[in-house]
């Protein structure tokens, strides 16, 4: 597999890892015990949707410009349809410069 | 922001002297005999370099202050941009290094410094490094044996930069802006292996180690 | 009936060039362009080997990587190689090979007797047997089965040759140098765009070179010659000979195997013997042609009996005539072809038996020179140690011949194993009676013999065509190219299949060869239910062979359809599995073995620690000195224990370069790091240390260490040597993907600095030896847990925090990593006159045992910050990670295993990592297990074997007795449980 | 029919004529007291065991494609029970004693070779975390031994004792582990349980589940709507797609892990073989093929096929421990699909809907699985209530906070 870092351009699978799902942290509220929020917090460390189909996952490019990146692959296929930054978008003047 | 600024085995000042010949680090003809070697390798000791990171929001502004230290903003993804003396390699999202040679280096230190100001961190980070650095007609036949990005003298041009994996090692490789050499730079501690990766992988052309230097 | 020989003049061998070799010991010669295969058919041998099961003497089939009977030996000693293919052997000077399974000899092999037992040993009759006694399976049948089983015998000596990767990058990869790859490649080349031309051959030209087409009026070669030496001479082509695709995977990645050095005795010095290419591949044109498939009849493995195309090929490449007494087997024009160049060699074949009952057209030359049986069928092949008779029945009914060769021809199978990578599932093709490609996958796209298109003409067009249409896919400009003129070529055929029906003359009728798998075989599979073709595979081990069932699996196939009353496309298709052809292990390992097999890391004093005789242990990728051996210490213990006296009652310095150690920088540096850590590093004070702990989100320890905050906005964080790569990579994703509104950067600087521990009651002496004045390293300027920035040794730049995780008074010295050698040479030399030794990491995880410091054994992934007595200093009242779930009632359960210390009754008692704990006089049972020792080591301050426990209630059984249990190693220790801490747990002696 | 030595002869003698299919080509009746979705081995041995010691035999297997055609045809078909923790042990140890009885009680040679497991270490630390497993499975009554590196070297001598990056010190040797064959076990079950009653519907894929007032009633399956008291979930590999069907998530993620075979060979590998030093394990068939494997793709996954990353990283470790490996050759290479849990352990639970059971989860440890899950699951559908050796399975254990987590990887299931 080949992904298309937005900083370093195609690059080999062995370049980078992956982290899975991409879940969203929960936002945590006061009450540290409160049961609601440990459901959540259970809901986004444990469970999975893990679709046959379009997948949003957060990767690594550990051997390279050391970004998260967002990616959004098809797990059926691995086609791969859009990579980002995790990060801000304030950098993207940067990439076209 | 740390400082480390003019470490070098040239201060004669400093009480201890600079490490320039790793254990690891054999001198001299090696591999298939030969008239001429087909690569020469030498470790690049003497180095400034500095890791720089803009701050959050203030890319633009770095951008700004840059050029108008430097005549221009040194920074082009995946390419190396010489100015003010100042090797400038961008490695990722608003993070380049910085990499300065040879005398006057204290003071493009402080207009760099200067010129970041408050709108980036800056860490020297040359000791965390080991380059070699390689000629010869053979290299390319030498690289595309580890590398897996395109090595194609017509892609990866002069002053072209790329972070990649080579043996199970991350390393920067570089082409230098002349287009004659390519320099691989690799964290401290991965130098004998990168070392025996790369002269392994020479041996078949012949290969000249060279002393280590400054270039 | 002799067999093959070689004949005068024809052929692309180099007569010039005599080869010497041997075949089971006895000599031979060829030539120069021969392979294994054609040479010893020169000679006129016919067996190659014994068949798996039956043992049954087999000769060639084919000519190429189809081949599922001429497996031999090759090379001696450490070369030796099993199972190869003498079809795709290059002959050399000196080749020796041997032919496999057979004992005594070749010629005799007594487990031919496996032959009569045929009955018995049907498709899947094992799974019925063997079963009693119980027992005798592992110590009888099952030894004796493996011993009957497999082909080749491996070499198990180390492999003297070596290996290389290699990577390629084009826009199209072309794969296969025959008429449609040359045409595509050409195509490619000519529009400027980046090609590589891969073939297994050594030469261009696929089956230009095996048959005497005329192109443009001239011998095909001709123009395979022009045509490789326009590409050969473009700087945008890249052409691999000897170069087989094995794989294709996800993003148009391919890999393929140069046989660099296999056609010499041994590869020259500096050449690898094999090259594994990693080529990536814009668009990839699959032109890898087709193989002919056998007809199947009673006896049909008989050494002598051939493919038809391949009897063709070694006539014209090779200059063999595999026979002086052929027969043609044929249900396609192509088995004519044959027939006719036979003639034209001077051979003439002894008939030519068509399974249709009309002679094709445009062969009226052939039936006027042969006898031709119409509507026939080959009923019986006999002959001992190769065919030397067939009987032919048809219409007219019977007839014997004699022969000693039988050219087979069943039609053409397109290579498609490489598209089937993809899981493509491969379509039926009524016109040619096969399987060709599905749709274009992932970038692939067949073309030429490969889509089932087989006249010449059509396959050059084909070819171009294809390039075409993949440049235009990459938007590349193209232009056609003029192709040469072909002549005109019959590609009809029949569907001949093997009928289940078919009366049996007592012979077997193989379907594949290899495994001996018959066609009543196949019968009994479907008899027992074992219908889906996956099934059928499996039962009867039909297509497993190192050919893949190339030869095979369609005409099992066909039985099976009839025997089920459906079409070969309903009754399915099996998907080739990846490597195409078989590939050596250590090609694709590359220069990753033995010592190179991963990267080393090493320490800036690695050199240094290398002149005083260091013994170094693998942590992770580093090397860390684990001892600093003396001649006179009586064993590496004594060692340890002399470097832990000397740190408690002098001073000693060790190397702890391999912590982790990460900058980070910002304004909201503290606000940060207080999300990212389970305890508050704002609140550490400019100057000092703390203490680090971090937990993964779901409340358990990721890793522990110190941080020291340089400054307001500046801490560098000091993390475990074997979490350092992990830590970091979670730091970043805290900073780049959960809250990237915080204004703090991240620097790895491990290895940018060196860093030495110098620790034990004269190191304040030592340290004030090193650092340039003012700095005064006294209890009052320079207290445990500060932490400075200031200069060295004249004027080195230094990070000095006072740090313990020995006990005693210590301090963690930085200075840039190049001069880490130097650094230490001095601080021996100021130290000598305290007595400073070096000691190693042994000695430092004696001290940190003694101390009670948790470490990998205790950090293991399981436990929690309360778990390691560490929930004092993590703070309940802010999110960080890790915080919601670290508080669910069984991370916080007293009854958890937790840290305490063990320490034997009789202090000689050895307790050892990984025993079991259980309460004395307690019989040891899952449940009255109460946990294990995670780190022990004998104490030299204690005298005394000690350990740190994970015990259920931990700290809450302290003074209990417990019996320290380790069946594994038949000790029984009676102990007690302690604290954690055995030395100074009032922490006295850091503060010296 | 009986399989004896007396059945092989007569058949011998009379072209075969007399075997019959090993099992029925069911079509499916219009309700069932028990419906298993999934005609792997896992879904196979619950048939058989519901049938068998539940006599519960009006049971029908729902097989999408040929039965054993998803990970039970796809793995490195090692058998062991060399766990550490309290709640994998007695499982794993009661699947051990049903391999070991298997070709008796199933009437079907399954080819269950006990040749040994051997776990390689190469550091001290290895060494005591091997010693804690070791001696765990030695209080519970599972047979292990800590090898010195001669002894290693006694059993396995091609191992890179010498020039190694990562040496050998010794090994965790489980003697009564081993291999079995895989396919044999499916054909096994499926004969077993169907010549107990039990309906094997194969070519019928189930497409939904009917519930009503949260209550299972039946599947719907392209040959029709089949009705059940209950149902069983053993589709490993495809959990998450058909666990959605009855509105679940799960702790679970696809991922693909590739296995190798080589070419046949003459023995030279006696027992099956783990890297310490990396990710890589290596067996000999009885038919001469070493078949080994390694490291899961890292991504989550539904295409059975593999990366050439971790194609190339097994390769590595193939000659990194074994040097003579070198020269052999790969014949084939094909990705399975596995279901890696959060904590790289099993679930066999009751679900929210009343009458629907799962299981699944089985990381790396599927096939070995194949009896002791059949067996459990089985019990659970039956009674009720979780089989003893099977209750730390459950599917409330992430939000209590009981994994069972053996490598300590945490949350990240390809790190498991």
């Amino acid at each position: 597999m080949l992904i298309n870092c937005p900083f370093c351009g195609l690059r080999d699978l062995g370049e980078f890892s992956v982290n899975g799902e991409a879940v969203a942290r929960p936002v945590a509220h006061d009450d540290f015990d409160d049961a609601d929020l440990r459901a959540s917090f259970v809901d986004a460390v444990y469970f999975r949707d893990n679709p046959a189909g379009l997948h949003r996952e957060y990767w690594f490019h550990a051997a390279g410009c050391q970004s998260w990146l967002l990616v959004e692959r098809d797990t059926r296929t691995h086609d791969i349809s859009k990579v980002e930054l995790a990060r801000s978008q304030e950098h993207d003047k940067e990439m076209t410069s | 922001m740390s400082d480390l600024s003019g470490v070098s085995e040239r201060d004669a000042a400093f009480g201890l002297t600079l490490e320039t010949t790793p254990h690891y680090y054999g001198c001299g003809r090696r591999g298939r005999a030969g008239a001429e070697p087909g690569v020469v390798l030498q470790l690049v000791v003497g180095d400034e370099r500095f890791n720089i990171e803009a701050r959050r929001g203030k890319t633009d502004e770095l951008f700004i202050s840059l050029r108008e230290t430097f005549g221009r903003a040194p920074i082009k993804p995946m390419r190396t941009v010489e100015a003010g003396g100042f090797e400038f390699i961008s490695i990722g999202p608003s993070r380049w290094h910085a990499i300065s040679r040879g005398p006057d280096r204290d003071e493009r230190h402080a207009l760099l410094r200067e010129a970041i100001h408050d709108l980036a961190t800056m860490v020297e980070i040359a000791h965390g490094f080991i380059v070699f650095r390689l000629t010869g007609p053979m290299v390319t036949e030498v690289l595309i044996k580890h590398v897996r990005v395109d090595l194609d003298p017509e892609v990866f041009s002069p002053g072209a930069c790329v972070t990649t994996e080579l043996h199970g090692m991350t390393v920067q490789l570089r082409r230098t802006c002349d287009g004659d050499a390519y320099e691989c730079a690799v964290a401290r501690s991965y130098g004998g292996s990168l070392f025996h990766a790369l002269t392994c992988a020479a041996d078949p052309y012949g290969l000249l180690v060279l002393p280590a230097g400054d270039v | 009936m002799t067999g093959g020989f070689r004949l005068p003049e024809s052929g692309l061998i180099d007569r010039s060039r005599r080869i010497s070799f041997t075949f089971d010991g006895k000599p031979y010669r060829g030539y120069a362009g021969d392979t294994l295969a054609s040479a010893l058919l020169a000679n006129g041998v016919r067996i190659f080997g014994r068949s798996f099961k039956y043992h049954r003497p087999r000769g060639v089939l084919g000519s190429g990587h189809e081949e599922p009977n001429a497996l031999v030996e090759l090379r001696v000693n450490a070369r030796r190689e099993p199972n190869i293919k003498a079809t795709t052997v290059e002959l050399y000077e000196g080749l020796e090979a041997r032919s496999q399974n057979r004992w005594p000899s070749l010629g005799f092999d007594a487990m031919a007797l496996n032959g009569l037992l045929k009955p018995i040993f049907a498709a899947g009759f094992y799974y019925k047997t063997f079963m009693w006694p119980a027992p005798f399976w592992e110590k009888v049948y099952e030894p004796m089965i493996r011993r009957a089983a497999g082909l080749g015998a491996a070499g198990v000596s180390e492999d003297p040759d070596s290996y290389e990767r290699a990577h390629a990058h084009c826009d199209v990869l072309v794969i296969g140098g025959g008429p449609a790859g040359l045409t595509a490649a050409l195509t490619v080349a000519r529009s400027g765009a980046k090609v590589v031309l891969c073939d297994e051959d050594a030469r261009l030209g696929g089956r230009l070179l095996h048959e005497s087409q005329i192109l443009d009026g001239k011998p095909a070669r001709q123009w395979v010659d022009e045509v490789v030496g326009e590409l050969a001479a473009m700087s945008n082509v890249q052409i691999l000979t000897r170069t087989s695709v094995a794989a294709v995977f996800d993003g148009g990645v391919y890999a393929a195997l140069e046989h660099v050095a296999d056609h010499l005795v041994k590869p020259a010095p500096f050449m690898p013997r094999q090259r594994f290419w990693r080529i990536a591949a814009r668009k990839a044109i699959l032109a890898s042609g087709a193989i002919e498939r056998p007809l199947v009849f009673p006896g049909n493995d008989r050494p002598g009996i051939m493919l038809a195309s391949a009897v063709r090929g070694y006539l014209y490449r090779f200059g063999v005539a595999v026979g002086r007494a052929i027969a043609i087997y044929t249900a396609t024009d192509d088995g004519w072809t044959t027939a006719r160049e036979l003639i034209k060699a001077g051979i003439k074949p002894v008939a030519v038996i068509d399974r249709r009952t009309k002679a094709p057209d445009l062969f009226a030359d052939v039936a006027d020179a042969v006898p031709v049986v119409l509507g026939g069928r080959i009923i019986a092949a006999k002959g001992a140690k190769g065919v030397n008779s067939i009987t032919v029945e048809n219409a007219s009914g019977r007839h014997e011949y004699a022969v000693d060769a039988v050219a087979s021809s069943g039609g053409f199978n397109p290579s498609i194993q490489l598209a089937s990578h993809f899981r493509g599932r491969p379509a039926w093709n009524d016109e040619i009676q096969s399987f060709v490609a599905g749709d274009s996958i992932g970038g692939l796209t067949t073309a030429g013999a490969a889509t089932g298109i087989y006249a010449l003409g059509d396959v050059l067009q084909s070819g171009s065509a294809t390039a075409l249409a993949a440049l235009a896919a990459l938007e590349h400009p193209a232009k056609a190219i003029a192709l040469p003129i072909a002549e005109p070529e019959a590609t009809g055929l029949t569907a001949a299949w093997w009928q289940p029906g078919n009366r049996d003359t007592g012979a077997k009728a193989f379907v594949d060869y290899q495994h001996d798998v018959t066609a009543s075989d196949v019968v009994l599979a479907h008899r027992e239910g074992y219908r889906s073709v996956e099934h059928l595979k499996r039962y009867t081990t039909l297509g497993m062979a190192t050919d893949q069932g190339r030869t095979s699996n369609l005409d099992a196939l066909a039985i099976m359809a009839q025997l089920t009353g459906r079409s070969i496309s309903e009754t399915g298709v099996t998907l080739s599995r990846p490597p195409v052809a078989p590939i050596a292990i250590g090609a694709v390992a590359g220069d990753h073995k033995r010592e190179a097999f991963r990267p080393v890391r090493e320490t800036p004093i690695h050199g240094y620690a290398l002149e005083r005789g260091a013994i170094f242990v693998d942590v992770g990728q580093w090397k860390r000195p684990q001892y600093y051996p003396f001649p006179d210490d009586a064993d590496l213990l004594a060692t340890a224990n002399r470097e832990v006296n000397q740190v408690r009652s002098q001073v000693g310095v060790t190397d702890v370069s391999t912590l982790g150690k990460i900058e980070v920088e910002g304004p909201d540096a503290a606000a940060f790091l207080d999300r990212v850590c389970a305890m508050r590093p704002s609140a550490i004070k400019i100057g000092r240390c703390g203490y680090l702990i971090m937990l993964r989100e779901d409340g358990i320890l990721l890793d522990d260490g110190m941080f020291a905050r340089f400054a307001e906005d500046r801490y560098v964080a000091y993390v475990s040597t074997a979490h350092a790569a992990s830590t970091y990579r979670h730091m970043q994703y805290c900073r780049q993907v959960l809250w990237p509104h915080f204004d703090v950067n991240l620097t790895a600087i491990t290895d940018v600095w060196v860093q030495l521990a110098i620790a034990g009651p004269k190191s304040p002496a030592v340290l004030q030896a090193l650092v340039d004045p003012p700095v005064e390293i006294t209890r009052a300027a320079f207290p445990p847990m500060k932490a400075a920035e200031i200069t060295v040794c004249n004027g080195v730049p230094a990070r000095l925090c006072g740090l313990s995780f020995s006990g005693e008074r210590s301090f963690e010295l930085g200075v840039p990593a190049g001069y880490g050698k130097a650094l230490i040479r001095r601080v021996m030399e100021v130290g000598a006159p305290y007595g400073i030794v070096t000691y190693g990491s042994e000695a430092m995880g004696v001290m940190r045992i003694e101390k009670g410091h948790p470490a990998g054994g205790e950090v293991n992934g399981q436990t929690t910050a309360y778990d390691l007595g560490m929930e004092r200093a993590t703070a309940k009242d802010k999110d960080h990670i890790g915080q919601i779930l670290s508080r669910r009632p069984a991370l916080i359960d007293p009854a958890r295993p937790r840290l305490v210390g063990i320490k034997p009754l009789a202090p000689t008692d050895r307790i050892r990592g990984g025993a079991h704990i259980f309460p004395k006089s307690a019989i040891p049972s899952p449940e009255t297990d109460l946990g294990w020792i995670s780190s022990s080591c004998y104490s030299p301050t204690l005298s005394s074997w000690i350990g740190l426990a994970l015990v259920s209630g931990g700290p809450d059984r302290i003074g209990e007795k417990v019996s320290v249990y380790d069946p594994l190693r038949n000790s029984e220790v009676a102990a007690e449980i302690v604290p954690s801490c055995f030395v100074d747990p009032k922490g006295e002696r850091s503060r010296v | 029919m009986t399989f004896s030595a007396f059945e092989l002869v007569k058949n011998a003698l009379t072209g075969q004529a007399g075997w019959q299919p090993h099992w029925r080509k069911a079509r499916p009746k219009p309700a069932y007291d028990v419906v298993i979705i999934g005609g792997g081995g896992h879904g196979l041995a619950t048939a058989y065991y519901l049938a068998k010691n539940f006599s519960i035999t009006n049971v029908a297997v729902i097989e999408k494609g040929w039965i054993g055609s998803g990970n039970a045809g796809r793995n490195t078909t090692i058998i062991r029970s060399n766990y550490m923790l309290p709640g994998n042990i007695p499982f794993y140890e009661l699947g051990m004693k049903l391999w070991e009885s298997m070709e008796q009680d199933l009437n079907f040679n399954t080819m269950v070779s006990q040749r040994g497991v051997l776990n390689l270490y190469h550091s001290d630390a290895q060494r005591d975390s091997f010693a804690r497993r070791g001696n765990a499975m030695r209080i519970h009554g599972v047979d292990a031994e800590l090898l010195e590196r001669e002894a290693v070297r006694a059993m396995v001598p091609y191992l890179d004792f010498d020039n190694a990056r990562f040496p050998i010190r010794g090994g965790l040797l489980q003697r009564r582990g081993g291999t079995a064959r895989h396919d044999a076990v499916v054909w096994g079950y499926a004969r077993a349980a169907d010549r107990r009653g039990v309906d094997i519907i194969e070519n019928c894929e189930v497409t939904g589940l009917r519930i009503e007032h949260g209550k299972i009633l039946g599947v719907e399956t392209t040959q029709g709507f089949v009705g059940a008291g209950k149902v069983g979930l053993s589709v490993a590999g495809s959990s998450s797609r058909v666990a959605a069907m009855a509105g679940m998530r799960l702790p679970i993620e696809a991922h693909v892990l590739q296995a190798f075979v080589s070419e046949s060979l003459k023995p030279v590998i006696d027992c099956v073989v783990t890297f310490g030093a990396g990710h890589f394990y290596i067996s000999q068939s009885d038919k001469g093929s070493l078949v080994f494997g390694g490291d899961l793709d890292p991504y989550p996954s539904y295409a059975q096929r593999g990366s050439l990353a971790t194609f190339c990283d097994v390769m590595e470790n193939a000659v990194a421990m074994l040097p003579m490996l070198s020269r052999l050759r790969i014949l084939r290479n094909w990705g399975g699909l596995i279901d890696m849990s959060m904590d790289g352990s099993p679930i066999i639970d009751r679900t929210p809907t009343d009458g629907l059971f799962f299981n699944g989860g089985w990381c790396y440890g599927g096939f070995k699985a194949t009896p002791a899950a059949g067996f459990c699951l089985a019990h659970f559908i039956a009674s009720g209530d979780p089989h003893p050796a099977a209750a730390s399975y459950r599917l409330d254990r992430f939000a209590r906070g009981c994994v069972i987590d053996e490598k300590g990887a945490g949350p990240s299931p390809n790190l498991h």
